[in-house]
């Protein structure tokens, strides 16, 4: 029994952290509100570099072949630095889906651009009703009625859904059935779904638990400098006590998160409850982590020109993709209680 | 006890009714802490005003209609339930003005009021500095007495002001007695923002509208009459009406008891997609402010017999401003994945407004005191909690 | 529109009021915990002396002929001094419910009686599945699928469920049908079921909304004088802002029990909803101020020597009578929602 | 990351199992904070000891298994699980061994611990006075030197002492130097309750049990070797060990998560009859309770790893006490009006354990340091923010 991460995994964690923090500072997050395509430039390609984008690819396809064990503390610092980018997405979610269902020429054609950096897949499930940054993917990956297939970019015809989040860019997907690439369906198609869902919730939770810890890092911050009533705003203890409920949700939803990834990466039978334990923990902590966040800065954090907002709208927007505490908490209770015990739950297909 | 409304008060809310279904824009219009949908709302403000419904609980000559508190609750709920503009005239309506009607002298009322009732100057609140939020008594910004020109020069800066890029004038505290602490040796002034020397910065808000503004001050000089009460006497003036019935304390529960029904609403349109337990969210919402419209009724009892809420009127501000916040959470988690979608996507639910309103009502919480300073009022003057 | 009392409210208020600080000190409280009839002496006498526990009776039976308005307050200052009688079955029930089904002779017999003093009458629905003061009732009104009846208490058998509040003495009724006094039945019984379950509930609101001043006032008292690390614990920021959530309900809670009080005495066509948001609203507001109470006292509060667990205990039994917070939310949405809208609501008669 | 058991950790698991089957009694112990459950508990102790389950985590040559705290854990796990009885030992176990381990004599190790595995004493604690409780800096309660006799003379009162009336010692801090001024000039004494000047009065506890007691001293004596630790050191002595890993901070999972697989149990037999919104809050209850466990199982590897938890402690306390309270609120809210019935009530279901258990629950967050208190400390030690 050992509940912690090796030293390799913390020390990719540290480098990774390291890059994004040179590579994506605020000032990257706010050039993707108001570029062209809402990604930021360059960190992709030093992501792919270092591995990381093509961290899930199968080594053969040149990637590093690592788990979702691997991957979750990666995430979780793409979340601190509220990274504009899909790799969730392609990551967490498209690689490990294509390497699963995919035929040898596609997987030839896809996995190795991936790893590299040169491709970007895209994602839209039922359960995730938005495909985010389709506008920049080569390819897309959809599911209808269980049924998975690929789409060409080139096919898709592409509507956009602006987003509370300048950076994320969310659209809505059409393209004619004869430019679909059938990948699976039926029961086995519905199990592939079912398991890129559970990535997904589980990278976006991953996400959350970053985005959390930089907001209480810098309410920390903010509140030990502000002086009201000549002290510091940090030495009242209502302040305190918002700010000791924050990081209490917080460092209970992060054992739970990891425990998760845990059972993703060896299959555990309980990977989909735990999944969505995980995501539950990680919308709800974030969400408060948010809420004591603007609460503690007052009028300032009100503002556009002060960076809180950035990461608050993302998680905002994070909390309820891939199922929401809500969903996810129903899911729980169709596991725990069964159906009969557990109204209203439904399947990650069921839209949410 | 009686909960019936009298003939002319039933009269009155018809009356209002009517001309607010002829006369409420069609499409809503663009948000007032824009510079264009801020144009856009001055235009409904007059027409407001000529129809006389800008300032219904005040005098006639001021172009109000003399209305009795228990009109103006029935006139904000039924400017509410029309999905009636907000009024961004309302900072002078409800912050500065019962301030004139009390402390004003007559020339600045016959001045001041009609011109705000019109619509014609607009206001925009002055508090807030970088060193003064919560703490008001940290306030900087000075004035200095120039004897020669009959006046004072005003230097310093205000921030956080709601609209001030849009606004033509503004009300704020300056330190007059820089030898005087904290409360002491401010004066309240009245402020034209095209006063030389004084500049107007927009400032970006969470919700992407540019509503708040910066205003520096170098140097700026105003006469004697832009003095609102005595000098050094700023603080006594500004808290007098601070929780004034009319003022931000008593917030019209027209507003929240529409939001509620606009909840109920929207679950009937997504009941079969959303998880059973959100009925219970959605439900206390809609009793918390049916609550909140009881205790207004109390409330106003009181105050219309003499028996004003004092400190008490921190519980309205907490239980509206915390409620606000829980009635856009609901919707939210209705909305699920669809919640983050904003005006302009074609798949947003109501035109992504429960997202915007969202973060209208996150504001809530924080100006006009904070809750924590809410709560801390509450336990010393009305629980007579010790202060340290 | 006025939403206040009367003049003439007011000072029977503090009549009563004077009178239960005389009659019902703590010690009389704690004497009902151990007396033999779970009673306190002479309080009841006093009562129907001052036209309280015949306040509903007709003036033709010798009472006063007042509405649900006059009691409401009345019933609140029975909540104050935790009064250990069964008054909310009496005086706010059972006697509305005989003078609306009960044959002229039966009137005759126990109305007057009951405005004297000198009769208690206990009631059971399905509702309620516990007969408060069984023992000492000298008849019972019960209920079962919607068949009203009165049952004289020497033809009942009774046993004693023991309650956390050693003056609430519960009983599980069990009697022979040909016993039974018929009063109403069929649909017009159920509506009568109906009224007198709402009386019960508003009546048990009234008395939540005493028992949780009190304890809010005591705790304020306390924790002004009580002085730890050299200050009182009541200039900790933290506890101001627990007692000021517990005004906060509580005083949100007051008029919605007021107004409900309002609609019976009216007969309006919402009041069941309005006594059901009354008795939710009363019932989450005392037992969050008894939470904050017993938490703001700290270990002194959890001792039995301390009167605090007298009003505590009666706390968390009375906002679980007559259906809890929850059950009534529930049929406050089934009216507001209908039932399509509301799942799980039930009527008052489903058991709780 | 291997969340997997080994080989060695299953047979103990096994073999712990097996035994509690077996000697478990069936009918549950009268609670043990009343004289007679007390006395039938302690039988169970003995037994415990006598089966070498006493104190697993001890040198064999106290009496215990030198189990890892990995076993310990399981140990826990699997005695919840089996509803074995509560230790009316913990006080001694869990607050005062880990402080004789690391402060005691030879002498004093040799002599306590085993008696104190054994059940033979039955230690309670005296840290909290009439004005000491948050705040024990307050502690009046004073030992004067006895050169003559060679020990102290113990003078003062000690109260809402757990079980006291019925334990047989008393480990507490008294002020050996006057002139000190709050923390400073404490010393940590070992008092035998039979020591001639020591009354102990019971006192009735919020669940109607005696579970409390006041001890008053009046000029008691007590030898130099009852002193634990350095004279004047006392406060240093007992803080070491408060967040103790096998002390209260780090509660066993085992008990929270048994109790939770209690509340689903109870919700499959309510569901048909209760508003289904409960379901809810039952499954985020048993979530909670898991993410404790998971908690917990980072938190003991971080500690195997010699990285303590240190102020982090607080986040177990405030988590476990909090969580406590609401698994039983919501039992309780599935029971309805059936909650409030107690022991003996033939109506009563799961013979009212629940209300009683709620009653016990309300105590987490106030003993051991209030919430309030465990918020500044992670708030101060923690987060870093400014303590004034």
């Amino acid at each position: 029994m050992r509940f912690a991460f090796t030293d390799e995994q913390l020390l990719f964690r540290d480098a990774v952290r390291d890059l994004l923090d040179k590579e994506c500072p605020p000032e990257a997050v706010r050039y993707a509100w108001v570029s062209e395509d809402g990604r930021a430039d360059h960190v992709w390609e030093a992501l792919a570099e270092m591995g990381v984008i093509g961290l899930t690819v199968p080594e053969a396809f040149g990637g590093l072949g690592l788990s979702e064990l691997d991957l979750v503390l990666l995430l979780e610092e793409t979340g601190r630095v509220a990274l504009p980018e899909p790799i969730v997405e392609t990551t967490a979610v498209a690689v490990p889906l294509l390497d699963a269902v995919a035929s040898d020429e596609l997987k030839a054609e896809w996995l190795p651009k991936i790893a590299a950096g040169d491709a970007i897949v895209a994602v839209g499930f039922v359960g995730t009703p938005f495909v985010l940054h389709a506008n920049v993917a080569d390819l897309l990956v959809l599911e209808r009625e269980d049924r998975l297939f690929a789409l060409p970019a080139a096919r898709a015809r592409i509507e956009r859904q602006p987003s509370v989040d300048g950076a994320r860019r969310l659209y809505t997907v059409d393209w004619n059935r004869n430019d679909e690439i059938p990948l699976v369906s039926g029961e086995e198609g519905w199990h592939q779904v079912n398991a890129a869902f559970d990535r997904g919730a589980l990278g976006t939770a991953a996400q959350l638990l970053g985005l959390a810890d930089h907001l209480l890092a810098v309410t920390v911050e903010y509140v030990k400098q502000r002086e009201q009533f000549g002290v510091p705003v940090g030495s009242f203890q209502a302040v305190k006590h918002h700010l000791a409920d924050a990081l209490l949700r917080l460092e209970f939803a992060r054992p739970v998160v990891y425990h998760a990834a845990y059972s993703m990466a060896h299959e555990l039978d309980t990977r989909s409850r735990d999944v969505s334990m995980a995501k539950c923990f990680a919308s709800e902590a974030a969400a408060l982590v948010a809420r004591k966040a603007l609460q503690c800065h007052g009028a300032i954090g009100y503002t556009v020109e002060y960076d809180l907002h950035l990461w608050m709208k993302r998680v905002w927007a994070l909390a309820a993709s891939w199922g929401d505490a809500a969903y996810h908490r129903s899911r729980v209770a169709l596991d725990v209680l069964g159906p009969a015990g557990a109204s209203g739950a439904g399947s990650p297909t069921s839209s949410r | 006890m009686d909960l019936s409304w009298s003939e002319r008060e039933q009269r009155f809310r018809d009356e209002c009714r009517s001309w607010l279904e002829a006369n409420v824009p069609a499409e809503p219009l663009p948000s007032g802490d824009t510079r264009e949908g801020f144009a856009l709302h001055v235009e409904w403000e007059r027409k407001l005003f000529e129809a006389r419904w800008a300032v219904v609980s005040w005098p006639p000559e001021y172009g109000g209609r003399g209305a009795s508190l228990w009109e103006w609750l029935i006139f904000e709920e039924e400017y509410y339930r029309a999905g009636a503009p907000q009024r961004v005239t309302q900072n002078g309506i409800f912050l500065l003005a019962p301030t004139l009607f009390e402390f004003g002298t007559q020339e600045q009322k016959d001045h001041y009021l009609p011109r705000m009732a019109a619509a014609e100057d607009l206001w925009c609140q002055g508090w807030s500095e970088p060193n003064a939020g919560s703490d008001l008594a940290g306030i900087r910004s000075r004035a200095v007495r120039d004897e020669a020109a009959g006046g004072w020069r005003l230097t310093g800066q205000k921030t956080w002001t709601t609209r001030g890029a849009f606004c033509t004038h503004l009300f704020g505290l300056f330190r007059t007695d820089p030898q005087a602490e904290r409360h002491h040796g401010l004066t309240y002034f009245l402020v034209p923002l095209d006063t030389e020397g004084v500049t107007v910065r927009g400032v970006g808000r969470l919700d992407g509208d540019e509503g708040f503004a910066e205003v520096f001050f170098e140097d700026a000089f105003v006469p004697d009459d832009c003095v609102l009460g005595g000098v050094n006497e700023g603080w006594k003036v500004a808290m007098a009406t601070t929780s004034s019935e009319r003022g931000l304390t008593l917030r019209s529960p027209g507003r929240f008891t529409a939001t509620a029904e606009r909840l109920i609403d929207l679950y009937r349109r997504m009941a079969d997609r959303v998880d059973p337990r959100l009925r219970d969210e959605v439900i206390q919402g809609w009793m918390d402010a049916e609550a909140y419209r009881l205790y207004t009724l109390a409330d106003v009892t009181n105050i219309v017999e003499g028996r004003p809420p004092g400190a008490r009127s921190s519980l309205n501000k907490i239980w509206w401003s915390e409620m606000d916040v829980r009635l856009h959470e609901t919707a939210l988690a209705l909305l699920g994945a669809h919640g983050e979608l904003v005006a302009g996507a074609s798949e947003a639910v109501d035109d992504g407004t429960w997202m915007k309103g969202y973060q209208f009502a996150l504001a809530g919480p924080i100006y006009a005191g904070t809750n924590e300073i809410q709560r801390n009022v509450i336990a010393e003057r009305v629980l007579g909690l010790p202060r340290k």
